[in-house]
């Protein structure tokens, strides 16, 4: 049985994850950047490292939709909760 | 028995008693129409020996016209209310010139603050009164809320105006009284054993008869 | 053909079923609980981020408190068991069990390894001053926020917001570790997987990458923010 | 699971045998699980109605002895006389009680669990170890709970929706252990609720007969899929906040705790955004188990299936973005009170779909009003009261002066009295034959739904209009307040009403548990339905069928032209149908 799918290269996915906590690791203490940037980059990387665990790890890219969307859904509904608790404080 | 919302004390009563029977007039249409209808089908298709149902699956008109209309009443009901919940609750609701008073919640009692003769709180000579609330009548009082302990809820119901007492945060709420007279201001927040009894006394006088009993319990506060 | 389809045809169900969502029970049965492990840790994490949010006073920086360069470690042991993870994953499915066996091991050590760590973390914070309640009297992180390096207003949130979230994952790391141990002794050393039927190990897999992806959003957020 | 034990489990259908312990206690028959939880859930049932009874003496008769009181703890009620410190436990456990171990596990636990794999056509749930378990947590929580009343300093205090941060410590509440143990008990119930949940939606996605699409499944098998996802993504929240709590209560955290920089509205915020999809996962299996029973008593299919489906999902996902109408005076951003008004006004649409595609249904019907019918009318019109009371509470300004009074509690006794448990008496009464192979007394059955529906009347519309005078909720003796007293006879007549309605609850209890053995014996189809659970012997066999069924039509195809009776069961293979395409099959 020919393989499903391009099995992808889980070394390569490894690496990547290393260089990106690496990387983080740089950004939150060397770099001499403002705080609210470092923020945002520091969130992209940890959310850039966490899609690459699900899509590859977890085989999300190789499943059909109806399983993606469950796997997404409670997301949207964790992020109305913090932002309505977030907004509680712009008054 | 007064059977219907209490006394109108305040301005608020206006707006939020008028969307009261608003809403009591839409929603009693819809109550009549459905428990009419479903008495006149409990008694109209009763059971006939060799009847059989009307075979059928739904229909789509039907359907449209009774999700658009409680749509479009909804949406209606929601612009009318939202224009007065801005008005009484929203960001800068409060009038510039409303008359501050600090209110403070604690387990089971009312510690209110009085700001005194320079009409300013957080000035030397406001002084604190326990469990009675004076208000001079026809002019928007800004209530600064404040809580020791628990949450607590400070309303009136004759003034309709109701809002959590949060420890932590400092909440701002107004009103206007209209009608002077005593009345009751109660906490609606459960806030343990003694949340029943946690009542003070609300005197809306004349603006005279309010200096003339501020000048006297600033006196005797000092003592 | 998508992955999908190829699990589904080596687990023929006994009897005949409408066509469902093609994977195979145990496997949907993880999704759907990952989902409800989502909204628990959205729960702790957003009452972080909005305790923060929220906090009048300045939150104390990264780095004083927490030790970085052992957690840093840490995150990367984590994610290497994870890779051996996949790849016990990727060698069942090409029929391989002695394979499969050597990196289920590896991964359960690692696993154990992290929690390890995480423990002497928590001994050696407790030590000095940090606990879940804030920052102990009398001790070094109380002479900190005396001369105010620490913010003296947050710590008490620093200190019960750190606690219950990496407590929280770390209790889910364990729970993987034991019942990734419990299919090692019970149906991994048995010989009870093969190319035919893995469902046991892909679905431990799945939860095993979840806790890692938990770990990875916390330990940024956490650690370095 | 493998090809091995697959055969085992077709082997088990034939000969039974299990111990009587495997058989009975330790069950992972999903039916014998939902009887599991059916005697549990009533039994806090009673005991929730009994906590009532005691509030309703002190509001009817305050400060007199309370007949039966002396069996009560001097720190409660001295001589039979309630204390408020107990009054404000009566107050938190009535809620407790009746929300998370009477109403949710009867619609949820009962249902769920017995419906499900005899409604979609297979042998029991996806995993039957993991559905035993659901039970015994929810047991453990049941039990915590319980225990929590007879601590020593009492139960918890703080409302069932227990705002810090009177919650949170004891010197506030005056309670420790009580208000602890509802905390860890509360955590168990959330435990088990996510153990049941994965299993119905695995169940239902995975398991369908062969022919029982998604658009012929019956629409209480519909509510009961969504309820699961509703419960699934909701619990956890609350098994998360109520842990915070425990920490804040326990080993001093500051989650709550203003005075460290913790926020009193965090809870509500965390409370209310599980709170809300609970109150739709306390409804909506009423709702769709109401449907499938009209349809069945107007001997009509139901009126505007697809709509009725894509309502339910719509109050499902809507769901999400109303929880802030808890909080509109609570000290929340306003500008959040304006965008929750707006959700929680749109949300009364699917509400109002529902409810007139229930009235079509009846409308040209052949009706039948066998005591599931009466119910499920009696659940159409108590419901409507209590959707178009909610919509008052929408609206912001007028919330201003209701929230927190009495007009509150008469809204959520009408959905959930008037809606759930009418709709629960209906669906007890409906699907008992197939649960214990006999017919409850249909005489005696109409007898309690008439008592019931008058006393419950008097009971809780009152309750409109003292909320509307201002009286607000969980006042020990609202005498106190001057504007409250006109108001003490309309108490006292509530608290008869309510003395009565208790009263007739007996007869139910007894019509239960008499015709358990001496009721009539229950043919195979006693309401002449077309789901395919009546397509087995009442009471039906361990593993239901030994070959699952096929499914050639939908659940609602009464009065069909093609046949001379007026039902059409789902499994009825007429000349006409062709057998469903055999798919490749998913899990087992």
């Amino acid at each position: 049985m020919e393989t499903a799918h391009k099995r992808p290269n889980y070394i390569l996915i490894w690496v990547y994850l290393a260089v990106l906590t690496a990387a983080e690791l740089a950004l939150a203490f060397e770099l001499p950047i403002s705080r609210n940037l470092k923020l945002v980059l520091l969130l992209f990387l940890a959310v850039w490292k966490a899609a690459l665990v699900g899509l590859f790890f977890m085989h999300l890219k190789f499943e059909r939709w109806n399983l993606r969307i469950m796997a997404i859904i409670p997301l949207p509904l964790a992020v109305i909760f913090i932002l309505a608790g977030m907004s509680e404080h712009i008054w | 028995m007064h059977w219907w919302l209490p006394l109108k004390a305040s301005t608020f009563t206006g707006p939020i008693d008028g969307l009261f029977l608003a809403i009591l007039i839409i929603t009693g249409i819809a109550f009549v129409l459905v428990e009419v209808g479903l008495i006149w089908f409990v008694v109209k298709y009763r059971q006939r020996p060799g009847r059989k149902a009307f075979y059928t699956h739904g229909n789509t008109r039907a359907e449209v016209i009774w999700t658009t209309i409680p749509a479009v009443t909804m949406v209606a009901l929601g612009l009318v209310s939202n224009h007065y919940w801005v008005q009484i609750k929203g960001r800068n609701s409060i009038p510039p010139n409303a008359y501050p008073i600090g209110i403070h919640a604690k387990q089971f009692e009312w510690q209110i603050t009085y700001p005194g003769a320079d009409g300013k709180l957080g000035t030397g000579d406001d002084f604190t009164v326990r469990n009675q609330l004076h208000v001079p009548v026809g002019r928007p009082i800004m209530v600064q809320l404040s809580s020791e302990d628990v949450i607590h809820s400070f309303y009136v119901p004759q003034f309709r105006v109701r809002q959590d007492v949060v420890p932590g945060m400092d909440i701002k709420a107004w009103f206007q009284a209209t009608v002077p007279g005593t009345y009751e201001l109660g906490c609606s927040q459960l806030c343990g054993l003694g949340h029943y009894r946690m009542r003070a006394q609300v005197f809306v006088q004349t603006q005279d008869d309010y200096d003339a009993w501020m000048k006297q319990a600033a006196q005797e506060a000092s003592q | 053909m998508t992955h999908a389809a190829a699990t589904v045809d080596q687990m023929q169900p006994p009897y005949p079923a409408e066509r469902g969502l093609d994977v195979y029970n145990k496997k949907l049965g993880m999704w759907v609980f990952l989902a409800s492990e989502v909204m628990f840790f959205a729960a702790l994490i957003g009452t972080y981020v909005i305790l923060r949010f929220g906090a009048t006073g300045e939150w104390a920086r990264p780095g004083i408190v927490l030790n970085i360069k052992i957690t840093a470690f840490n995150t990367f042991l984590l994610i290497c068991s994870s890779v051996s993870m996949v790849k016990a994953y990727a060698a069942i499915q090409d029929g391989d069990p002695k394979k499969m066996r050597f990196w289920l091991l590896m991964t359960i050590l690692g696993g154990a390894t992290f929690v390890g760590i995480q423990i002497y973390e928590y001994m050696h914070l407790v030590e000095h001053g940090f606990v879940p309640s804030g920052v102990r009297e009398g001790s070094e992180l109380a002479a900190l926020v005396a001369n105010g390096t620490l913010p003296a207003a947050t710590m008490g949130l620093y200190g019960s917001t750190f606690f219950t979230m990496t407590g929280f994952h770390g209790f889910h790391v364990t729970c993987g570790v034991i019942s990734m141990a419990y299919l090692y002794f019970t149906k991994a050393l048995p010989g009870k997987y093969s190319k035919q039927d893995y469902g046991g190990i892909e679905t431990v897999g799945l939860y095993w990458h979840f806790v890692d992806l938990v770990w990875i959003i916390l330990f940024t957020i956490v650690y370095l923010i | 699971m493998t090809s091995v034990a697959a055969t085992a489990h077709g082997a088990q259908a034939h000969h039974d045998d299990r111990s009587f312990v495997r058989k009975y206690i330790f069950s992972t028959d999903h039916k014998i699980i939902g009887i599991q939880f059916l005697f549990v859930s009533l039994f806090f049932l009673l005991v929730g109605g009994l906590l009532a009874m005691q509030m309703r003496w002190q509001l009817g008769f305050p400060g007199k002895p309370m007949p039966g009181g002396g069996v009560l703890p001097e720190t409660m009620a001295p001589g039979g006389v309630i204390l408020p410190e107990y009054y404000i436990q009566l107050v938190t456990m009535h809620g407790t009680f009746m929300v998370f171990f009477a109403i949710m596990p009867l619609l949820v636990g009962v249902f769920a669990n017995f419906l499900i794999p005899l409604k979609i056509g297979t042998h029991d749930m996806a995993f039957p170890r993991i559905n035993m378990w659901s039970f015994w947590t929810f047991l453990i929580g049941g039990l915590v709970m319980l225990s929590s009343l007879f601590v020593p300093d009492g139960a918890a205090r703080a409302g069932w929706t227990m705002y810090a941060p009177l919650s949170a410590r004891h010197d506030y509440s005056g309670a420790s252990i009580g208000q602890e143990l509802w905390s860890v008990s509360i955590i168990f119930v959330g435990l088990s609720s996510i153990l049941g949940s994965l299993n119905y939606i695995t169940t239902i996605i995975n398991n369908r007969a062969p022919g029982m699409t998604w658009f012929r499944l019956p629409l209480s098998v519909w509510s009961l899929f969504i309820t699961a996802i509703l419960g699934l993504l909701a619990l956890p929240v609350l098994s998360g906040a109520a842990i915070m709590l425990l920490f804040d209560q326990i080993i001093g955290t500051h989650f709550f705790d203003p005075a460290a920089g913790g926020q009193a509205l965090l809870w509500q915020h965390l409370f209310w955004f599980f709170g809300h999809p609970e109150v739709y996962i306390l409804i909506l299996p009423a709702m769709g188990m109401v449907s499938d029973i009209i349809a069945n008593g107007s001997r009509k299919p139901i009126f505007g299936y697809h709509s009725m489906v894509f309502a339910i999902v719509a109050i499902a996902f809507l769901g999400w973005i109303v929880w802030g109408h808890h909080m509109f005076v609570s000290g929340m951003n306003p500008t959040l009170g304006s965008s929750f008004m707006v959700s929680t006004l749109v949300i009364a649409v699917p509400s109002a779909v529902k409810t007139f595609n229930w009235m079509g249904t009846m409308w040209r019907g052949n009706l039948r009003f066998h005591v599931p019918m009466l119910h499920a009318v009696a659940f159409v019109a108590m419901f409507v009261i209590g959707g178009l009371s909610g919509i008052f509470m929408a609206a912001t300004p007028v919330d201003m002066q209701i929230h927190d009074t009495y007009f509150i509690v008469a809204h959520l006794h009408y959905v959930l009295f008037g809606g759930s448990l009418f709709a629960l008496f209906g669906a007890i009464t409906y699907w008992y034959p197939k649960m214990f192979g006999r017919l409850m007394s249909e005489p005696w059955g109409k007898v309690h739904f008439w008592l019931t529906f008058i006393f419950y009347n008097c009971t809780f519309f009152p309750m409109h209009i003292t909320g509307m005078a201002g009286e607000m909720r969980r006042l020990y003796d609202p005498n106190q307040y001057t504007f409250l007293q006109p108001w003490q006879p309309m108490r006292v007549f509530i608290s008869i009403s309510a003395f009565l309605l208790f009263a007739t609850q007996l007869i139910f209890f007894v019509n239960f548990w008499w015709s358990l053995w001496k009721g009539q014996k229950a043919p195979q189809n006693p309401w002449e339905d077309n789901g395919l659970e009546w397509s087995l012997p009442s009471p039906a066999p361990h593993g239901n069928w030994e070959k699952v069924p096929t499914v050639y039509r939908g659940p609602y195809e009464f009065s069909s032209p093609q046949v001379a009776e007026d039902y059409l069961p789902q499994y009825k293979k007429l000349p006409t149908d062709r057998e469903p395409a055999r798919v490749p099959l998913a899990g087992h």
